[in-house]
This record gives C-alpha cells, structure tokens and sequence, in this order.
C-alpha cells in the first residue's frame, strides 16, 4: 500500500528532527573535542571574548541608573 | 490618432489586471512594512521595488532579457544568490558565544521542530482538502519555521520555485515579527522564577577554536549530511575568512560591498516572483498561516528545551534563551535579553542568548539539507 | 626561422588595417579628451582604452569569450548595465530641489525637443540622401540630445547596436561640452534684465515626499508609458533606497561599489564596439553634427520654456535655469549658476537649476520610451 | 500611400512632445497633490532642504567679497 | 528505516573514496600554509577551502549549476578572472621605480629564462619516459616558473585546464617560498663586495611619463605580441586608472571591492579544479619539483644578467636587484632589500628592487603569450 | 623528420626568450624616448616620486639607531 502524504511527512518529521539531533549532538562532541586540545596544546588562552566588557558596561549602567532611581 | 492609440493600449492603465492591482497594493504593503515598520528593511524594500517593477504590466523587466529575470535565472535557479549570502552572514557572524558553551546547540536543534510540525501541517490541510500542497511544496513552506531568509529561498528555489514569493515574504515578515509572536509564548511557557535564573559568565574562546570551529563544521555537515553542506560550508568559509586573520580584506568586501550588491539583486529577484497567479491564491494564505504557526511552535520547543537542558545540567539555563533558538539573528537574542530584563534587572541574556541564537542558523541548514534530500 | 616568422605574421604591426591605425588614433583622442580635458572621464577613459584594445589586431579581448565581449553581451546587449548605473544615479541624486519646485518640471520637458528635432534632422539628411538612417536608427541618435549617457546608450543597444559606438561617444563629449556649447545660446536668447531675476528660496521638502516622490514617479511611468519604466524604475528605486534612511548600506554600496564596477565594465564594452566599419564611416560624422545640434535645441527650448513660465507665473523664473532642463547633471546647473553670476553678483541659481537639471533626465528617460514604443 | 520617413518623423515628434509634457503634467499635479496631502498630515516640516546654509554661506562670502574690493 | 539508509547512503562518509580523502588532506594542508604560515593567504585559504567543498562526496557544488563550477566556467575558462586580477594589480602597482630606471627591465627578462628552462625540463622528462607531457603542458608547466598567479592560472586555463589545480597551487606556494628559496642562490652567485654595492638615488618621474607608460605597453604589446596583450592590457588599463588621476573613484573600486570579489571566486573556482584524478598523480610531483627549479633558475638568470649590467653600465647595480626579476611582487623585492642589509646596513635596496620586481610581471605575461601564441 | 617534443622546446626557448628580449628592449627604447620627449616639453618635473621621502625616514631611522647601538 502507497504510504499516504501524512505518513509520509510524519516519517519525515522523525527521521528530520533525529538528523538534526543527531548532527547537532555530534557537533557538540567536536567542539568538546577541540577545545580540549586546544586547550592542551595551547595552556594559556590568547583572545578574550567581548562578553567581560560589554557585561561589565550594562552592569555599571544598571548600578548607575538603580542609584539615581532608587 | 492611431500613435496616440498605440501609447493608450500600451498604457499600463489600459493592460492592468486585477489581479496586478492587487499585487500592487500588496508590494506597497511590503514597503510600507519595510520602511514605516522597520520589518527587515534590506529585504522587503528590495522584494517589495521588485514586485512593484514586476507587476505594472508593459514593463519588461521581470521577463526575457529583462534585468530581473536574468537575476532570477543567474542567481536563484542556482543557488548562487542565497550561498553568497549565506558567505556574507558567516564572515558577519561570531560563533564566540557557541563555543564558549556548546550545549546551547540543542536548543537550536529543538527549534526546528517548528520546520517539521509545519510541514506536518501543509501536509494536513492537503489531506483535509482545505489546501493542495505536494510533499516538496510542504517540505520548502516548513522551512519558513527556520526564520532564515536566505535558507527559506535556496530550499524553494530547489523545491518550489512557484512559492517563492510568498515564502520569501512570509519568512523575512515573521523575522521581523519575533518580537511580537515569541514573548507572549515565552511568558506562558514559564515561571518568574524561571525566567529571573541568571546564568554564569561564558569563558574565554581561543583565536585556535574560532579558526577551526568552521572547518570542524564544514567536515561533519559534509560526512554526515552532503545536502546541507553548500549551505553550511558558505557559512564555514565566511566565517574562516572572518576570524583566521590573514584575509581581512577579503572578509571586509564579503560583509560590505559583496553582501549589499547581492541582497540587492536578491530582493529584486525573489520580487519579480510575485506574481497574482502566483501570489493571490489561497494556497499564500496558507503559508502565511502555517508559518505564523511554525513560529509558535518552534519558540515553544527551544523554550521547553531548554527547561529539560536546566534541569539535567549542572550550570543553570534561563529557559528564555531556547527561544533564540528559531535564529532571526539578531532580533531573537535580544528578545530573549528584553523579556529576562523585564524578570531579573540585572539579567543580561544578550551573549548568552546569541550561542542558540547562531545555533538555530546552522539547524535550519540541517533541516534544509533533510528536506532537499528526502523531497526532491 | 618559422617560428619567427608566425611571430611576425601574429603580431599586431603585419595585421594592421588603416582602419583600425584611425580608430587607434581616434581612442586616444578620446583619452586625451577624458584625462586632459576631463571630459567626462569616467566614461571617456574607459570607453577609450576599450577601444584601443579592441582595435589592435590579433587581441582577442573583444570577441567570442573575450572579456570585453562578454561584458557587451551581459550587460548592453540585455540591457543591464545601463539600467545600473540609473539605480547609482538615482541613489546619488537628490530630488529635494525639484520636489520644492514642481513645476520646473516643464522645463526638463521642453529641453526633449533637442531630442525629437534632430530625430527629424535624421530623417532629413536620409531624405536629401546625405545619410541613410532609418526611422529605428534616427530615433537611437536622438537620445544624444538627451544629454543622458546611460539613456542614449540604453537605448542604442535596443534599437541600433551598430551606432551604439558613435552615440555613446557623442553623447558624452557633448555632456562634456556643455560649459562651451550652452552660454553663447542662452546670452543669445535672454536679455540683462531677464539674466539678473532673482528667483524666491525654494521651500523646505519632507521626508515623507522624499520617499513617496520616487514611488509616485515608477507609478505614473509604468501606468502611462511602461517602456520607460526599466529605466526611471530603477532611477526610483535607487532614490528610494537612498531616501528611505533604512538600508543605507545598500544605498552607499549602490553609490560606490556597484556603480563604479559597473561603470568600468560598461566603458570596456561600449569601447569594444569601436570598430572602423561602424566608426569610421560617414553616419559618425553625421551622428556628431546632429548631436551638437540637438545639444543646442534643447538648450534654447529649455530657456525659451524658462522665459514662458515666468511670464504665467507669480513667483519670478530666471530664463538661465531652462537651460539646466537637458541634464547632464550637474554640469548644466553650474552653468546657469555661472552665467546667472556674471549678470547679477548676488544671484545664486545653483539649487534652483537643479530641479530642472534632474527634470531633464526624467524628460530624456520619458523620451527614451516613447523613441522604443514606436521606433521598435 | 506609405507615409514618407519625414512624415512619420513628424508625427513621432509631435506625439513624443505632446507625451513629454502630458507625463511631466500630470508628474506636477501628482506631486502638487502629495505635498498637499503630506502637508495636511504631518503639520510640522521634519526635514530642512541644504539650500539655506549654502545660500548663506555663499552670501555671505559675496558680501565679504564686496567689503574687500568694493 | 529507509530513509535512515537512504541518509547513509547519501551521507560523505559512505560514499567517500580514498583520493577524496587524500585531497581532504591536501587541501587542509593549504589552509595551514595560508593560515598558520601566512604562504599568499588571499589564494590559498580561498583555494584550499574551494577544493573541500569540491571534495566531500555528495556535495553539488562544484558540478553543474553549482556556485564554484559556475565560477569557473563564467571566470576561469574565459580568462575573465585573472584579467580582473590583473587590472587590480594594474590599479595597485607603482611603476615609478621601473620608469626612474628602464635598464632594470632586463633583469625582469632575464628571470623568464626559468619558465623556458622548465619548459624544457617538462619535455626532458617526458622524452625520458619519466612524465607524460604535452607541448602544451609543459608550456603552462614552465608558466610557474613567471612566479605570478594570476599569468600562471590564465595560461593554464587556455592551454592545460586538466592541470590548473596543481599549476595554481604550485605558482602560489612558490611565491610565498621566495624568502626559503632565493637567499642561497643569491648569496653563491654573488661575492660579499657585490652585495654591499649602494645604488644612486632614483630619479624623480613626472606623471605625465606615468600616464604614458600604461599606453606606451600596450601600444606596443598590442603590435608585437598581441597574444600578451589581453593580460598587460588589462595591468595598462588599471594603471591608467590609477595614475591619470580624472578616475580616483573607479581606481578605488578597483583596488578594493573589485580585487577581493574576483579573488574570493577564483580562489573558490581554482579550488573546484583539486580533484584527486587530476591532483593526486605523479605528475602533481612533477609539477612541484618543475617549479622549485624554474623558481631557482629564475632567480639565478636575475642575478648573473644584474651582475653583466654591473659591468657594462656607468652607474653602479647592486645584483641582488637581479633577484626581483622573477616578480612574487612584493616579496622577492623585499628579499632583495633584507639579503642587501645584511651585507651593507647602510643599503636600502627596496624602491631599487621595485623595478626589476614589476618588470617581472611584464615580462612573465610576456612569456606568457608567447606561449599561448606558439603551443595552442 | 618530424621535430622531437625537445627540439621543439629548444626552439621555443630561443626564439621566447629572444622575443622577452627584444620585447623589453624596445620598451626601454620607448621609455628612453618618452621621458626625453615629456622632459622637453615640460621643463620643471612636476612630481616627485614618493622614494626619496621613504629613502630619508629610513637613514635617519638607522642613523639613529647606529647613534643608539653603536
Ligand atoms: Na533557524
Ligand atoms: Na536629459
Ligand atoms: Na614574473
């Protein structure tokens, strides 16, 4: 028997979100991965990420602005 | 008399239909949208200019040797316009937050439950009669889900070139909609508490990991899953240019002068396919409605993944960020930072927010890649 | 010794026609004109050193897979290139001056009659058996009276690509031309008193008509005359992108990158068809003759149109600034600036002859398609 | 009769005259009637055309110009 | 659990044959001399990323409508891509230093002995049973030894497409292995008193010498050896942009946008050509070895022809200049200046070391069409 | 006979680096020619190459630090 078309996209629903599961799982074990060596062959760290900085300024603005607006 | 004939019934006036009058206002629309409500400028002005030069019957722009059409033909039918693109984000894109925390991956593989429930959808209302769609045109409307403009056109533009125009339109509006459809559903899906976690400071990222991350991203979507991988590897290649710091002049004309020249054609390509036989006609109302849906849903999954995430991990998730995870880079990260400020003043989201944020990008690509490999 | 002499026999010295010894000569007048002179440089070096690599024997550059070959056919022959460069002008023109003012619209109105009346000086000399153009051919040298490089050349390669050389260089030496060809007429046709009008501050211009101006514009062009919509189509969606304030990137890549890559291929290739059979021929000396007659018609329409208005009108016209009504842009506003000083120290004309400078181009693209409709 | 070249050379130049100002024509009253419109709507001017400083400064410099070589 | 099949089945890893896998490696290999070696980073990180994409089974993007094959038949099989270069070269070159002092332009013939003698040795090896190369082969083979990209990937694209991939890989690395590989054999040619001799101070050049000598090339490569006249035409050009001053902002584009757009496409273009059946062969090897010697002969052809100038010329010539005859601008003029510093630490050899550097390119594309004119 | 490849390649060689020769011979002819012809008529350069600036700045550069490091 022909599978009708909602069989068709529900076989495709699975078999898409698990691909993309799959493929994304293993991206995360790469990137583990490759940190890890990385991080072995290169024992001090060479960039900062901009997060510090840009932390760092909104949560002086938010201070700021508490103390002016208690 | 008969010249001035000849420049009547060559008139516009005197060729117009009604269904290119209603293409008119609807291109207006896109404008009005574009310019007065700031909905993703870049595209719909240029969808919008398109689809007016497309529509006014005479003009010979969108047809034959016509400027539009060869743009068309050159840079859709291909492929090409979209991968450029896609080049143009990757060299615009920093992958820092996704490397400094990797499981925020899974969030934006949750979110593109909204690609596959949509297509789920179209396939539905076909099997109830309400609308006709065949699996390739469910499989290229369900991408809409994936809130990627440039993903959305390649994947019509392989499987349904006659939605192109509705899908273009219907993907670039709801990105620009994000801020209005995610935060009630991310209001409802969790508690104060939840949305008041704050979430640790992410680590530093080695120059080293930037550079590989693309080529470890090119390798795996290539092994694993081919059909995704001239998206994805545009991606990768862009964002080598960006960060192995030897091509700077290179990744300067990608993110500038080759990505605006580009947008330009695209936006007046993805117009000349706004057509009224094409456009008007139940089957847009459709997609505009299912991707209004895929939206919901795949706000839904990133949020209630990410809640699963914050239970089983050891450092705490604002279950808000899983909503970044449906991509409209930018405009979702600072949705998810905007609602968590709201909860927590001294919350900020933003970096945290970006790492699902770009994940999402590269779950459409995956997404794309199943359903040009399985609909066509 | 064979060898040697496959060298002498290939090179360009043994293969040289008379022909192309005149063309040789006649491209590097046009450099020397573009970079001594600057005549209009841009266009001029470019279309010279076209022509002198399509004009030495043995290079093959301008034919079959050749560079400059391809560029002629990509963009002249389809159309393209040309249509650009309006998308650049529209994008770097500001119609502020013309939106202050509307009815100096009539202005770059009356200067088409440059167009039509040599389009009829054409026909003429074929009818004394002088030249022999036809109705398509005569109407293709009657855009140089446009004043308009991208419209005369748009146009030529629709309706006689075999002048396409010869009208391209007339049309932009005669641009160039301007600061000579124009005072003597309009000193001729307007008196002291007429010369030292000084013309009402032009009001303040929204931006609210700013952006709806080039939407009305591609309206009433493609609903009146839809063959001259390519062309102010694309000027008005470059003035859109420029005015709308919400993709400047895409309006300053338009204005820099695109239009200058555009530029440089689009001078190759109008030099490319620089070839002694279709330069070298009697018709070019005709086609230059009636350009310069054209150039000083329209002239003289503009400033007798500019002495009309004044007369109906309330508010006081300066005759000088029907003049600036043949575009070329901006040169032909600076001279009604220039000769409107020499009359009357105190009298800045340079804003006021912009509205009918920019009419102008508006008034040849108009032109441009009535000269399509019939003529093809 | 085939009408001569001339004629319809001729005839091309007065429909393409009359078209011109026909389509300038009615390009004056459409804008005339978005001023008008734009006008009634937004009561207040946003934007300030350059012309102003530019007439100044150039005034300006032609007066000083004057006091130096009167 | 078919479609999990019909996922492995389409999957890289399944489909994967063990030369893809080689050219893998080999194309990482060239993203790490780009990137970590800094070997022309602008070709070989383009390249090498081009031939993964090319090389991951399954991929559609270097075949039929894909981007990179695309690329390659619109710029490489029409040599439009390396003249694009070459008129960007054009727009960036200074040929002052040359134009101060013409004598310098032998050394840049003398350095093309390297491309006849490899020319030679490609035919030895053949004659030897040890290689299979044709006239036209080993033609394109010796190009390498010209040490100029774009001259070699324009040459091997007209006369031996199969083997671009290894002659463009070839041509860039030795440019980047100028510092490893020139020093010894200028040090054995010359003696220390040599190497410290200082030069006059260049004369000063009027500009109106630097706008004639672009039209001064190509006049007179056009009627001697129009074959060359494509690829020095396209340098004039660009350097008549650049000098003639009327132009600054399309010599700019140029520069710029221009360049690095061609760039990225040609890099991508020639990294589609890295396919194991033409790379991954013994004549690959040959290729390699072939080109470090035409690099070695090069560059001792520079020194002893600089070193017979020194004798028959009233003002002193430093031999090491020689050197900088085989181009690699600017790397081998910096050789040049760096190997005379250590000699003589009051030697500033480098604007000296320009002349014979840019007389390189020229005559390289001299040989080039030679080659073209002879072997096709 | 038919030539061998080698003869061919002999013959190439000769008569290519004989034609770079003599190609680049009378290019310097040329340029001879053009700069005595563009000096007399124009008699004062007008430009001045941008060498002699970079020539100083980097004697005084090492002048210096031969006084530094001597
Ligand atoms: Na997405
Ligand atoms: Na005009
Ligand atoms: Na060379």
């Amino acid at each position: 028997m022909q599978p009708t078309l909602l069989d068709q996209g529900l076989t495709l629903m699975l078999v898409g979100m698990g691909t993309v599961f799959v493929f994304l799982s293993v991206l995360v074990a790469g990137m583990s991965l490759m940190a890890l060596v990385v991080h072995r062959l290169t024992p001090t760290p060479v960039d900062v990420g901009a997060s510090d900085e840009e932390v760092a300024a909104i949560t002086a603005a938010i201070t700021q602005h508490r103390k002016v607006n208690p | 008399m008969e010249l001035i004939e000849q420049i009547w019934t060559g008139s516009g006036i005197y060729q117009m239909k009604a269904g290119q009058l209603g293409m008119l206002v609807v291109c207006l629309l896109l404008l009005y949208l574009g310019i007065v409500r700031k909905f993703e400028p870049l595209l719909l002005v240029t969808i919008g200019f398109g689809g007016l030069l497309s529509n006014i019957p005479g003009v010979e722009i969108a047809t034959g040797d016509g400027l539009l059409h060869l743009a068309y033909e050159v840079g859709i039918e291909t492929g090409a316009f979209p991968l450029i693109i896609f080049m143009g984000v990757g060299a615009l894109t920093d992958f820092g937050p996704l490397l400094a925390n990797p499981r925020t991956l899974f969030l934006g593989a949750a979110a593109q439950f909204g690609i596959f429930a949509t297509l789920l959808g179209a396939l539905g209302l076909t099997e109830l009669g309400l609308m006709d769609f065949s699996l390739r045109e469910a499989a290229a409307i369900g991408i809409i889900g994936g809130a990627d403009g440039p993903t959305a056109i390649y994947v019509a533009g392989k499987l349904a070139p006659n939605l192109l125009g509705a899908i273009a339109v219907a993907a670039y509006s709801y990105m620009a909609l994000v801020p209005i459809i995610q935060p009630p559903i991310m209001k409802l899906l969790t508690t104060e508490t939840e949305r008041q976690i704050e979430m640790v400071q992410l680590r530093e990222v080695s120059t080293a990991e930037r550079i590989l991350f693309p080529l470890l991203l090119l390798l795996l979507v290539g092994l694993l899953l081919p059909t995704a991988a001239p998206l994805l590897g545009m991606l990768a290649f862009g964002n080598l240019m960006r960060e192995c710091g030897v091509v700077e002049r290179l990744s300067n004309t990608t993110q500038n002068a080759l990505i605006n020249i580009v947008t330009i054609f695209l936006g007046l390509a993805v117009g000349s396919k706004l057509s009224a036989e094409q456009f008007l006609v139940p089957s847009t109302l459709g997609i505009l409605v299912l991707g209004m849906v895929a939206f919901a849903i795949g706000t839904a999954s990133g949020v209630i993944m990410a809640k699963v995430l914050n239970k089983i991990s050891a450092q705490p998730i604002n279950p808000l960020i899983g909503a970044a995870g449906v991509s409209a880079v930018p405009m979702a990260a600072r949705v998810a930072n905007k609602v968590g400020l709201e909860a927590n003043p001294h919350n900020i989201l933003l970096m945290h927010a970006m790492g699902p944020n770009v994940a999402g990008v590269i779950g459409s690509a995956v997404a794309a890649g199943i359903m040009i490999m399985f609909a066509s």
